[in-house]
């Protein structure tokens, strides 16, 4: 399969929609949330009206045929990362579920999952806030430090003070993988050394790599990843958790209930194996599902194929929003290890009335706002950004429609 | 061309020329209120005596919808009455949580009335309500 | 709307539905997961077709869509459990989610929010692993003390010792509404009095009883209450916690992540008002949609007919389920003060025999195992029941489908 | 009609009469092996001598598959070199996880064969591996 933009733009049927007032949707905020092909759409829609009940539990036909959909997704999804084995892909509700599991376990394990007063946690000032909050609640619930990476004006990872930061008192480092304002595309290889040689454990928040770049985790080397399934084309409500077998192993039990006991007795119990032991309840089965027809479609196109696309878009972006007067953008200025994502102020004009006008006046969603990365933009000191995030069913001509739009806020507000 | 209307001459004027911004002595009460959807923050002062609003002073950082809507209250309230002042209040509350159903007074609400289509936003309507819901907390910490 | 099962079952395409082998599917496991109707599933697929995009965040048309349709669901929800605020309705990935935020608050909390050694937790011997393990870990992470209720043979809450298995070291009783086993439904008042005169909060398991009756959380006047949305035709991957808007702003943040926040700077945050304090990262917004028309289908069909129609249901079931010899209730013999799920034993034939016979040759879906409740199967004295669960789609001749397939099966391990 | 084939007469008949059923002394190793999605579960010793399996003894409860294979076990095992009945495992667990892909080799399995039916269940296989699997622990260690 070719790339195709154009063929691909068919499978999404709301990128044909107009939007009251004859506008076109021009979707430029697939970072906040991606759309869903119908190939997703209807394997859900088929799974809930013909195939539908509950997993594991059930050995009925219909019981069978969702367990086999559902446990077929969970191999999808590790052969989509590249994991060593399916019972290290658990679902979770989103990527913020994932972060928190691997959260709580230091405050419910023991051994290496457990920190106290005088062990430390690594984040940067770069993240998500749902990469930074589990970790604040895990430090102020044991006595833990917390302590950050800063960040570069270029909108990069500062290292140089990496060896200080990273110590023998750290217990885990847990960074973004791509940033959500900035673009930017962290080079894990040096932080996982340095942790890897004070005996840290190292975490990626994939939430923004996984649906844009091939990732791999055995190549990557690092021992828990999150992403979220409603980023890569698939539906709200399922996430994934992916860790090493033998630390899932040794992790208490995050949440307890149906499904993820071996047997229980009103005094105590036992827990299955991975990756039962961490879906509590009945899982999102058809988002699960869906988010397997999701991983088909990515496959389909090849995440190399989209990588190259969403290149190819953010070097056409960050050339032509250089034409934009006063326009000054929040990353990486060029496309080198950044991807689809860029944001940017304008001199005098509050984020939300650009992304006000953009859709108001010419149907084109874009994200406004401090993008759940507050201390990103205090670093910065800006209370908020416009955000453009592209994906593999956006143009250059998208873009075009953006820059014009931008030059007509200016007016309105000049 | 949907929300153009949103943005009337007027609170593009008072956006580009705030009036009595800037946090003055004396003062009754400072508040200061943040709308956690997107960072606006205001900080508000207002003095009051004899049931006269002697003056209502304001720093902030926000869209041009909340910026506008702080320089129009400062307008509106400085030398009125206390009461006076809320029954203006209230009705723009009501107006802007009336999701674009609700027919504005424009005899209370005088130039505060151009803010009717930010009703129909869901979004913005904190926006426009943030100076304003400062003001009322403010009033209520000075008395 | 008068109640027209016929009509109904008309909404569950998959009722209409033949397995192979010509085995028309008679569905007898809603105790475990129900059907969806067409409403729910086109509802789903409306949205994600035509105006999916992330919630709270996002200004522009879809954002504005997706929260607006997401919420709404939130007023739904409130609407039929009779809730006096809409924020005390915090959406979940399904009822175990919302027992474990519970129990994690007593963890994490303080004041009344606080439990350790000498304190106690009150469950009963018929939950739901779900409502039994949250708090067993609890007790192990804490010191607080684990008691229970037992259940006498008729399988009913024995209230004997209630004075002293509630008293001043009590801090919560969380017992089930209705259980999924017994059908049993639970009397709840005698145990709110206790508890409210010892200051014990309490919660219920309403997984079973906001599907199949009128649930009024005024009316009922505990603390909390959780459900589930797949049990009550929703999809799966979402649930409710509803909780006092008192108790809620006191608990701590479960969760960490973008949308549960005010505020964040890098070594702390303040955090949202309920319920978005509880729902940190992106929500199941498909899923609380779907719950929402979900409700809406319930509605209009009526609550109170559903239960009628339920009680009409189980009332032939026993009657008829005498016939079958050596076959022995496990729970209420009547249909008094119980729910449309009866579980029984066969003498000499295992469960799993009973089930997979009952699929194989009649395209009967039943549950057989120990439905997560093993301590409870354990005080009966037996691994494993087999269950049919009733819901409003149901009909009599599928009760006559079961009776005659369980002869079946006597006639096979004859 | 499509799983009574599933039930063989040689399964019912070992589920209704099983042999070699009950805990005997001597032995050298025990264990005790559960399935938790349905429950069943299998306490098993077994007693090995000079390369020879002398005694394989159990006790469980379950449906009829997981005690009709532990019955038939019992009697392949009996008697045979330990080396012999590992080839009769693997050959089982491979014709059981085959998902009823798998041609399964009489010669090897002798009346396990009758299990074949029970591959095309998944949430049964288990079942049927659940004495098998617990002899094949017990033998681990019992060296
Ligand atoms: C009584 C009861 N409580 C809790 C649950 C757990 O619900 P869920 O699996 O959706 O978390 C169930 C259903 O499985 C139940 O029947
Ligand atoms: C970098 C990053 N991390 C984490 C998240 C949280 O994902 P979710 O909201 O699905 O939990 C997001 C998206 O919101 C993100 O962009």
């Amino acid at each position: 399969m070719t790339f195709d933009v154009d063929l691909i733009r068919k499978d999404f049927p709301v990128l044909g929609r107009e939007l009251p007032g004859d506008r076109p949707l021009i979707y430029l905020d697939s970072g906040n949330s991606s759309q869903k092909p119908t190939q997703v759409i209807e394997t859900m829609r088929d799974h809930l009206t013909w195939h539908y009940s509950n997993v594991g539990r059930a050995l009925h036909a219909l019981g069978s045929e969702s367990t086999e959909a559902y446990e077929a997704a969970r191999d999808k999804v590790a052969a989509f990362i590249g994991a060593p084995s399916r019972d290290e892909v658990i679902f979770t509700k989103n990527a913020s579920e994932g972060l928190n599991l691997v959260a709580y376990a230091f405050q419910n394990g023991t051994d290496r999952f457990r920190v106290g007063p005088g062990d430390e946690i690594v984040i940067s000032e770069m993240e998500h806030h749902s990469n930074i909050v589990p970790w604040q609640l895990l430090a102020e619930r044991t006595g833990a430090t917390l302590r950050w990476f800063p960040v570069t004006d270029e909108g990069r990872l500062d290292l140089t003070d990496l060896d200080e930061l990273v110590n023998e008192r750290t217990k885990i480092v847990s960074v973004a993988h791509q940033s959500n304002v900035l673009g930017t595309v962290n080079s894990v290889s040096p932080i996982l050394a340095r942790a890897r040689s004070v005996g840290a454990l190292m975490m990626l928040d994939a939430s923004q790599s996984v649906p844009h770049q091939p990732v791999d985790v055995t190549e990557l080397g690092v021992d828990f990843i999150a992403f979220t399934g409603h980023k890569m084309l698939g539906p709200s409500g399922i996430g994934v958790l992916w860790g090493r077998r033998e630390l899932l192993d040794e992790m208490p039990p995050f949440l307890g209930g149906g499904e993820m006991i071996e047997a229980v007795w009103m005094d105590h119990s036992t827990y299955a194996p991975v990756p039962h032991k961490f879906e509590a309840g009945t899982p999102p089965i058809v988002e699960a599902i869906g988010l397997g027809a999701a991983v088909d479609y990515l496959n389909a196109v090849g995440m190399d194929a989209i990588k190259a696309h969403e290149k190819e878009l953010i070097q056409y972006a960050l050339d032509a929003l250089t034409e934009v007067p006063t326009l000054r953008v929040i990353g990486p200025r060029t496309a080198i290890s950044r991807g689809g994502t860029v944001s940017f102020t304008l001199d005098g004009i509050h984020p939300h009335d650009v992304g006000q006008i953009l859709d108001d006046v010419f149907g084109i969603a874009v994200r406004v706002g401090h993008h759940c990365a507050r201390p990103l933009h205090l670093r910065f000191g800006i209370p908020a950004t416009t955000r453009a995030s592209l994906y593999l069913y956006n143009t250059t001509a998208e873009i075009d429609a953006l820059v014009r739009g931008l030059h007509h806020v200016q007016k309105v507000f000049g | 061309m949907i929300a153009e209307s949103m943005y009337q001459e007027l609170i593009l004027e008072h956006y580009k020329h705030p009036q009595g911004r800037g946090l003055r002595d004396p003062f009754d009460a400072e508040v200061h209120h943040v709308n956690p959807t997107c960072g606006d923050e205001i900080t508000m002062r207002v003095k009051v005596a004899g049931g006269k609003v002697e003056d209502v002073s304001y720093e902030g950082q926000g869209c041009s919808i909340s910026q506008a809507a702080a320089s129009v209250l400062h307008e509106l309230a400085t030398g009125a009455t206390v009461e006076n002042t809320m029954s203006v209040v209230d009705e723009f509350t009501r107006l802007l949580q009336g999701r674009g159903q609700v027919e504005p007074d424009e005899e209370v609400l005088g130039d505060a009335v151009a803010f009717a289509g930010v009703a129909k936003f869901p979004a913005r309507v904190k926006c426009a309500l943030l100076a304003w819901m400062a003001y009322k907390d403010a009033v209520a910490r000075s008395v």
